[in-house]
């Protein structure tokens, strides 16, 4: 029987001014990194939703990678810099519960930060692979 | 002539960070002892930003400066310069090897009344 | 036992009622039992003779009640305020929860209030009467003639025995003496917690938040859970449900609910007083205030009106989200 | 329940190479809701967009996804399609399957996969999309510019030449700020007071001006295009328009004695001046800390010297309301305290000087009628030391110096320093510096020319100490080049000391909900991009108040502010980005939440009567976000812990749903 | 009657265990569940569990169908299957008459399916209590300790287990553990009756009636202005229903997984302010509307459709439970009484 290669889900939220264009830039410059990552738009990453993370942790995401505007350098000033704190407070709840703290990440990444874009997204694939499936924070009804 | 160990060390004792310097000379501007000093404050900045320890072991420079601390109260910076010289100047009193006072001719300087303390701190001071 | 006597607190609200300055006395009422007090509006001086009750066992937080009961009644309410409740009373007023011209708060000092559960786990089931007397407590069950005398200090609720403050933040007038912000060892288990394996955190949790039946008492009694509609309750939300499914569903509830009021929550307890399941949600709440505490400075909800909670506040020099574990290998 | 089209471009082989463009649009067919579901080669070609016009007629489409390039390259153009389909703009969803996926990825089995996902992702989402309209606010066609020195009054004379109407206000009595105490300019050489007097003249002339001098501005309400503005006019005890300003009652006042501020305390005034001769407007003041009148009721002299009766010892403060709709921030500078600077002993001598005086002691109308003379003896100084950096670049100690360079005093004291030794060839002038930083048209050329032509000392070394002995002041300083230490006895001591925001500044700021840096100067909305905007929408930045600068980048930055000024005032309406937050009354709890990670000061409270759905009636504070100001950041959506707040365009349920999608 | 000696226990409820899932009250720090018994599994003698044993027929949620989507298409999925045998050992006598309550409201046309299939898969064993606490009230709905009904009524004493079957089922059960048992007479259950009965008459609660309730006191009780103060501190949490033995409300939702929908019912609470909320909104707008409900249905309108049965078992979990110590015997105390009505 031919085991199938585990590959992992990744929703990763980009903030539309910076990270966003930074993931277009790794396009542009034809940057690999793995399909497994889907990107979302949101206009800032202060739109991040603790819910919406949780949300595709149910959904039966593996990993969830959030991504910003480098602090200072938020379009609207401040954004990132209550999601900053709003993610080291989630993100160390998630681990006080158990919950495997490699799954989770927030990312600064510029406009021209292609090369750093598609890095992250390789490094983030390759530590969520290496943990395997989300089994702490999952929704059988979702698992098809 | 770089001797980057001997920098490090320099710089974590001191607490200071010499490439916060901007070369504005104040610190030798405002130096009471600048006449007196082959090497000046800015220059020990600079020399051991730079890992040109070597000459400021051997200078007697070392030795002129009062540690008035006029130099790291002026600095706009906040390099401050004293405590760089304070370094350098521990750094070739642990210098081993040219001490001019051996332990074995103690015994033969120090009598029944000579205190423990003063041979301590003369040991320290003359085995440079 | 209390040090202020429940004459004197009595007294008090007998006076201002008929001096007309206040309208209503929200204040605790006997029940059927010694020890299963509920908090009443008391609006006559009878009333206040015959049932008003201030002893070991009044541990309920009366300040969510104002939201609603300065809506409903004409005039002011006088509210009795242990030092913890005066800070959940000062959180509602920064969040403009209540008009403050309509409360009058007396502030009366406690000795801590003691567990109705540990007491039975001391006793035995069978309570008959409970007389709370200078240190000790007679128990009296149904099943031995003697009274049983236990240690009050012995039974006192977890929440007490790691008091933050006795401290009264908020104020008209005080009955009694104020005391001082205490150096509480509140973060021990929290601590203890983060000490352990990430394997082991999930196992506790997993136990403790099994037992969950989803009946919101902690949501519900919770003095910062006020929204007018919460978003468990919204079919709109995205979350909404009234069971909980699953583990997942269990952790959905109860993280959102510890986050909604971090930087918010003063640690009163009530909801690890309230659960029907013994759960100690208080944890995760004090997680994020340890948190805070560590990441942004000591920050204490409630020790005075109109302060910027630290997840409406930023500095420029914040703590990365990569950079909390550093230092924690577990 | 939508009707949706989804649409599949190639674009070229860019997309359609890695992606079975044809699978993606058969699979996406199936989805509930998709009507209509086509690929073709360049969707946003005009045959591309013909054809989505003529899907949207033919299958009554409500709702449409395009899997194309980013959205950040063709969203505008799609939306616009839209429109001439007759669909709202904003029911237009992008799948981004070039850029984050057929770019990224090689396979094509992979890539269409991909590309199907992140299709099903914008269906789900486009389900939940609504009509939005943008929302519009009127403009009150008014600026107001706070502050009436050089950047002020360029400001206001460009807006007031565009035909609209503009207000200053100046908190002293006279407008012309810093530039009308100076003496001569770099690196022209020629007179500040002749070129900036006519201007001031200009501006007071001006129909479309008007000054509000001796006034500061106390509230500010309101938003982009709809200011409500509070000026304080100070009493000045002197009725403005029947003053001619004819001096007599200066020349009569008997209470003299009173340190200049014009000349920066180095001569006294009266306690009723005019703060110089070319002051604008032209009318006297009295000080009523130094009036005797009106500290003891006993004198009355000026009254009676005024022909014009122009007097009025009973004025009180007037609190004038106004509606602007922009406000121009042009605040200034001043320089540091010198009080913490003790090794410059500028607290022990009256020959160390700042630059500021060292201009009033050059200025024709200053203390000294522009003779060159030591403010202690009133001897001509013989030497003189020019010391750089004094609290510039400094970051040893905050409350002593600034970290920034302050960017004017290498050319001001090469002014100095020339126009020294250009009047009194026999002065000896030397100059230590740090760094000579000279970059502006002819401006290291002129720096040149002081060291070459004039013959200034430049020495590269920075003073350490000054000590005043007899009538000298002992210079020791280090030559970093020679490797010497100095001791210079010199008559005078220049400071080019730190230039910062004017005080007024910070409490400013925060009426106007515009943000600071730690130094207090205002921030711009991008340093590059923006440069004279405010993160805060029709609050503009004009002069030194947005970081140092000298007049001629000044003069440049008054009149960029000006003219994204007259930008907005020349509109009729303003339209926003539909894509804002909207707060649901009904279930807002008032906790202020939201309102406290707005950058923009977008929501305020209200405190409104409900019917709630228990029957009654209730008074209750909620939260409204005000669409003119409102940048959709959603920063408030999260803050807020009932769900009240949404944002519009990306609502929690719309990123849900996606997040459904893709991980389904 | 048969008996068996208590040191016996183990032996019995592995016999038990054998053909059918066993489970029995089992101490753990936070009090008395619940649990499948295995090998090392110590039946507690506590009363009252923390929740009550409705939740085996009428658990807190269940699937009741799914729907399966792909792209456009749906299908139908029926999720039931069989239940299989079960045994709910040491149930007291008041959540033992609870199950006639939930019996009449899941049993009769249209009968609940998924309740019937538990009911009829599922055998209860009783036990007499010997220790009644202060909560305790069955004896004002006429329910005795003593005499616990079930399949099967169980007398623990000091050294033995005394068995008596009500039912086919229950005769069935001794049958199976026959082996395990032996004849005896009832003397020393009789001992323990008399026992319970002079606990009973200590119990602080024992002269709390039903009078001024019943089916036909709808009129007398709706409009009392009682209402608002006993509800006054209500908070409006779910624990007084979620803990009682006799509450059946429920709600049904669909939760889309993203292939498809899972349709389940999750119980519900009359306390909750979304409760049997319907297009208009709800029905009962205000705490004291949802309050009455509650009451109101145990003691009013439940009789009203039963034959004059109560739809409290006076278990006393609420008394316990109540955040605000709000209950049931405070609202009887308040509101009824013969001179009430």
């Amino acid at each position: 029987m031919q085991v199938k290669e585990y590959k992992p889900l990744i929703v990763a939220f980009c903030c539309n001014w910076c990270s966003y264009a930074g993931a277009d830039l790794a396009g542009n410059n034809r940057l690999n990194y793995p399909a497994d990552v889907k990107i979302i738009r949101v206009p800032c990453s202060c739109r991040v939703n603790p819910m919406f993370i949780l949300r595709a942790f149910q959904r039966g995401a593996d990993g969830v990678i959030l991504c910003g505007c480098h602090p200072g350098d938020c379009h609207y000033t401040s954004g990132n810099y209550f999601t900053r704190r709003r993610m080291a407070l989630l993100f160390s709840m998630l681990d006080f519960l158990g919950i495997e703290r490699e799954r989770t990440r927030v990312e600064w990444v510029s406009a021209a930060e292609g090369a750093k874009f598609a890095a992250t997204m390789n490094d983030f694939v390759a530590t969520v692979t290496a943990l395997g499936e989300n089994k702490r924070l999952e929704d059988l009804r979702c698992k098809k | 002539m770089n001797n980057s160990f001997l920098q490090e060390e320099l710089i974590r004792e001191s607490g200071v960070n010499p490439r916060k310097c901007m070369r504005c000379g104040k610190c030798s501007g405002t130096c009471p002892a600048y006449e007196e000093m082959e090497y000046h404050p800015h220059q020990f900045v600079y020399m051991v930003e730079t890992g040109d320890i070597e000459p400021l072991l051997n200078s007697e420079s070392l030795y002129r400066c009062l540690s008035c601390f006029a130099c790291v109260e002026r600095c706009p910076r906040g390099v401050e310069p004293a405590k760089l010289v304070e370094a350098v100047r521990l750094a070739a009193v642990r210098k081993q090897g040219n001490n001019s006072l051996k332990a074995d001719d103690i015994p033969s300087l120090s009598d029944e009344e000579t205190p423990q303390q003063l041979l301590v701190s003369a040991f320290r001071k003359y085995s440079k | 036992m209390q040090k202020i006597s429940r004459e004197s607190l009595v007294e008090k609200a007998i006076a201002m009622l008929q001096a007309h300055e206040v309208s209503a006395v929200l204040g605790w009422k006997k029940g059927e039992f010694d020890y299963d007090i509920t908090p009443a509006l008391f609006t006559d001086a009878e009333d206040l003779q015959k049932n008003f009750v201030w002893n070991d066992f009044c541990g309920a937080n009366f300040s969510k009640y104002l939201v609603e009961k300065t809506r409903n009644i004409e005039g002011k309410i006088l509210t009795f305020l242990k030092p913890c409740d005066t800070y959940s009373f000062n959180q509602l007023l920064t969040e403009h929860r209540f008009d403050r011209e309509k409360v009058y708060a007396i502030g009366i000092p406690c000795e801590g209030m003691v567990d109705i559960k540990k007491i039975k786990d001391a006793c035995g089931e069978g309570i008959a009467s409970i007389a709370c007397e200078e240190d000790v407590l007679k128990v009296t069950t149904l099943y031995e003639d003697a009274p049983i005398a236990i240690e009050t200090e012995t039974v006192l609720a977890e929440r007490c025995l790691a008091c933050k403050s006795k401290k009264h933040v908020a104020y008209d007038e005080l009955l009694g003496e104020t005391g001082e912000v205490l150096e509480s060892n509140r973060f021990d288990e929290v601590e203890r917690l983060e000490a352990m394996t990430a394997d082991e955190r999930f196992a506790f949790w997993q136990n403790e938040l099994s037992r969950c039946i989803r009946c919101n008492a902690c949501r519900d009694v919770c003095p910062a859970c006020t929204c007018e509609k919460c978003v468990f309750d919204n079919p709109n939300s995205g979350v909404e449900n009234k069971a909980a499914a699953n583990s997942f569903e269990e952790k959905l509830f109860h993280i959102i609910r510890a986050f909604h009021v971090a930087g918010r929550c003063t640690d009163c307890g009530e909801c690890s007083r309230v659960c029907p399941q013994q759960i100690p949600l208080h944890l995760l709440n004090r997680k994020f205030i340890h948190d805070i505490d560590r990441f942004y400075g000591d920050y204490q909800a409630g020790a005075e009106v109109g302060s910027r909670a630290p997840l409406v506040d930023y500095t420029l020099d914040d703590l990365e989200a990569s950079e909390i574990f550093e230092g924690r290998d577990n | 329940m939508q009707r949706i089209g989804v649409f599949v471009c190639w674009c070229g082989s860019n997309i359609a190479g890695t992606v079975d463009v044809q699978a993606v649009s058969d699979a996406l067919k199936n989805e509930p809701g998709v009507v209509f579901s086509t690929n073709y080669q360049y969707m946003c070609s005009q045959a591309g967009q013909d054809l989505i016009v003529d899907a949207v007629r033919e299958h009554n489409l409500t709702g449409l996804v395009i899997c194309s390039c980013s959205p950040r390259m063709h969203e505008a153009t799609f939306r616009k399609t839209a429109q001439k389909a007759g669909l709202n703009p904003y029911m237009v969803e992008i799948a981004n399957i070039r850029e984050q996926c057929s770019w990224v990825h090689k396979e094509m089995e992979i890539g269409t996969e991909k590309a199907i996902i992140l299709g099903k992702a914008a269906i789900a989402k486009v389900h939940l999309n609504a009509p939005l309209t943008p929302g519009e606010s009127p403009v009150t066609k008014r600026a107001l510019v706070i502050g009436g020195g050089i950047a002020g009054i360029q400001t206001a004379l460009d807006i007031a030449d565009a035909g609209f109407k503009v207000d200053i206000v100046e908190k002293l009595p006279t407008i012309g700020g810093k530039m009308a105490q100076l003496d001569k300019t770099f690196p022209t050489l020629d007179c500040a007071a002749c070129i900036l007097t006519p201007k001031m003249v200009d501006v007071a002339q001006n129909e479309n001006v008007r000054i509000f001098s001796y006034s500061e501005v106390t509230e500010v309400k309101g938003f982009v295009g709809n200011f409500d503005v509070t000026i304080k006019k100070n009493a000045r005890y002197v009725k403005e328009d029947i003053c001619t300003g004819c001096g007599a009652c200066v020349d009569k006042c008997p209470m003299k004695k009173n340190p200049n501020e014009f000349n920066l305390g180095m001569d006294n005034r009266p306690a009723i001046y005019i703060p110089f001769a070319q002051a604008v407007p032209k009318v006297a003041t009295i000080d009523p800390n130094a009036c005797n009148m009106l500290k003891n009721g006993k004198c009355g002299l000026c009254a009676r010297v005024c022909t014009a009766g122009a007097i009025d010892y009973t004025q009180k403060d007037e609190y004038i309301e106004e509606k602007y709709g922009a406000i121009v921030v042009a605040t200034g500078y001043n320089p540091i305290s010198m009080d913490k600077f003790d090794e410059f002993a500028y607290n022990q001598s009256k020959d160390v000087i700042t630059s500021l005086e060292f201009e009033r002691l050059t200025n024709a109308a200053g203390p000294t009628a522009g003779k060159l003379l030591r403010p202690s003896d009133g001897k001509h100084p013989e030497k003189i030391v020019f010391v750089q950096c004094v609290g510039s670049r400094c970051d040893a100690c905050a409350e002593k110096g600034k970290e920034y360079c302050s960017k004017i005093c290498c050319m001001y004291t090469a002014k100095h320093a020339m126009l020294t030794r250009d009047k009194y060839p026999d002065t000896e002038v030397y100059v230590f510096y740090i760094d000579v930083r000279t970059p502006g048209k002819n401006f290291d050329e002129f720096y040149r020319r002081a060291v070459e032509e004039y013959g200034v000392h430049y020495i590269k070394g920075m003073v350490g100490k000054v000590t005043p002995e007899g009538d000298k002041l002992i210079v020791q300083a280090s030559d970093l080049l020679a490797d010497k230490q100095l001791k210079i006895d010199a008559d005078l001591v220049v400071l080019a000391a730190a230039i910062e925001p004017d005080k007024s500044a910070r409490p400013l700021a925060t009426m106007l909900t515009a943000s600071m840096d730690t130094n207090d100067f205002f921030t711009e909305a991008h340093p590059k991009l923006r440069p004279v905007e405010s993160p805060t929408a029709g609050v503009f930045l004009s002069g030194c108040c947005q970081g140092p600068k000298d007049i001629p980048e000044t003069v440049s930055q008054a009149s960029a502010a000006a003219a994204k000024v007259i930008g907005l005032l020349v509109k009729d309406k303003l339209t926003g980005n539909p894509c804002i937050a909207s707060s649901n009354e009904l279930m807002c709890n008032g906790c202020s939440s939201c309102e406290r990670v707005c950058p923009y000061g977008a929501i305020t409270y209200v405190d409104k009567e409900f019917r709630m759905p228990d029957r009654t009636t209730r008074m209750r504070r909620v939260a409204q976000v005000n669409p003119a100001v409102c940048q959709g950041c959603g920063a408030c959506t999260v803050a807020c812990p009932s769900g009240a707040m949404d944002l519009r365009g990306f609502s929690s349920s719309q990123i849900m749903a996606e997040v459904d999608a893709i991980c389904k | 009657m048969r008996k068996c000696s208590l040191s016996a226990q183990d032996t019995l409820f592995a016999k038990l265990a054998a053909d059918a899932t066993l489970y029995l009250p089992v101490d753990t720090a936070d009090g008395a569940t619940y649990q499948k018994w295995e090998s090392g599994k110590v039946w507690s003698d506590a009363l009252n569990t923390n929740k009550s044993p409705k939740e085996f027929f009428f658990p807190q949620m269940e699937d009741l169908m799914a729907f399966k989507t792909a792209g456009k298409t749906i299908e139908l999925i029926d999720t039931r299957s069989e239940t299989e045998d079960f045994i709910v050992f040491g149930v007291r006598a008041c959540d033992a008459k609870s199950f006639e309550v939930l019996d009449r409201v899941f049993l009769t046309e249209p009968q609940d399916s998924y309740y019937a299939n538990r009911r009829a898969h599922g055998t209860i064993v009783t036990v007499a209590c010997t220790r009644p606490i202060e909560t305790c009230f069955c004896q004002t709905f006429g329910i005795d300790a003593a005499e616990p009904q079930g399949d099967v009524s169980v007398w623990k004493t000091e050294t033995d287990l005394y068995f008596n079957a009500n039912t086919p089922r229950g005769e069935a059960l001794l049958q199976k553990i026959e082996g395990l048992t032996e004849e005896a007479d009832a003397s020393a259950v009789e001992a323990q009756k008399e026992q319970i009965q002079k606990v009973l008459k200590k119990l602080p609660l024992k002269d709390l009636t039903t009078d001024g309730f019943g089916g036909d006191k709808t009129e007398a009780l709706f409009d009392r202005p009682e209402w608002k103060t006993l509800s006054e501190a209500c908070l409006g949490c779910g624990t007084c229903t979620f803990v009682c033995p006799t509450c059946q409300c429920y709600d049904i939702k669909d939760f889309s997984t993203g292939n498809g929908v899972v349709r389940f019912r999750c119980w519900d609470s009359c306390m909750y302010s979304d409760f049997t909320k319907m297009a208009h909104g709800n029905n009962r707008l205000t705490q004291v509307e949802r309050f009455r409900q509650r009451f109101m249905h145990k003691l009013v309108y439940y009789p009203a459709n039963n034959d004059g049965l109560y739809s409290c078992v006076g278990c006393g979990r609420c008394l316990a439970k109540c955040p605000i110590s709000m209950n049931i015997v405070k609202v009887m105390k308040t509101l009824g009484g013969k001179e009430t009505c």
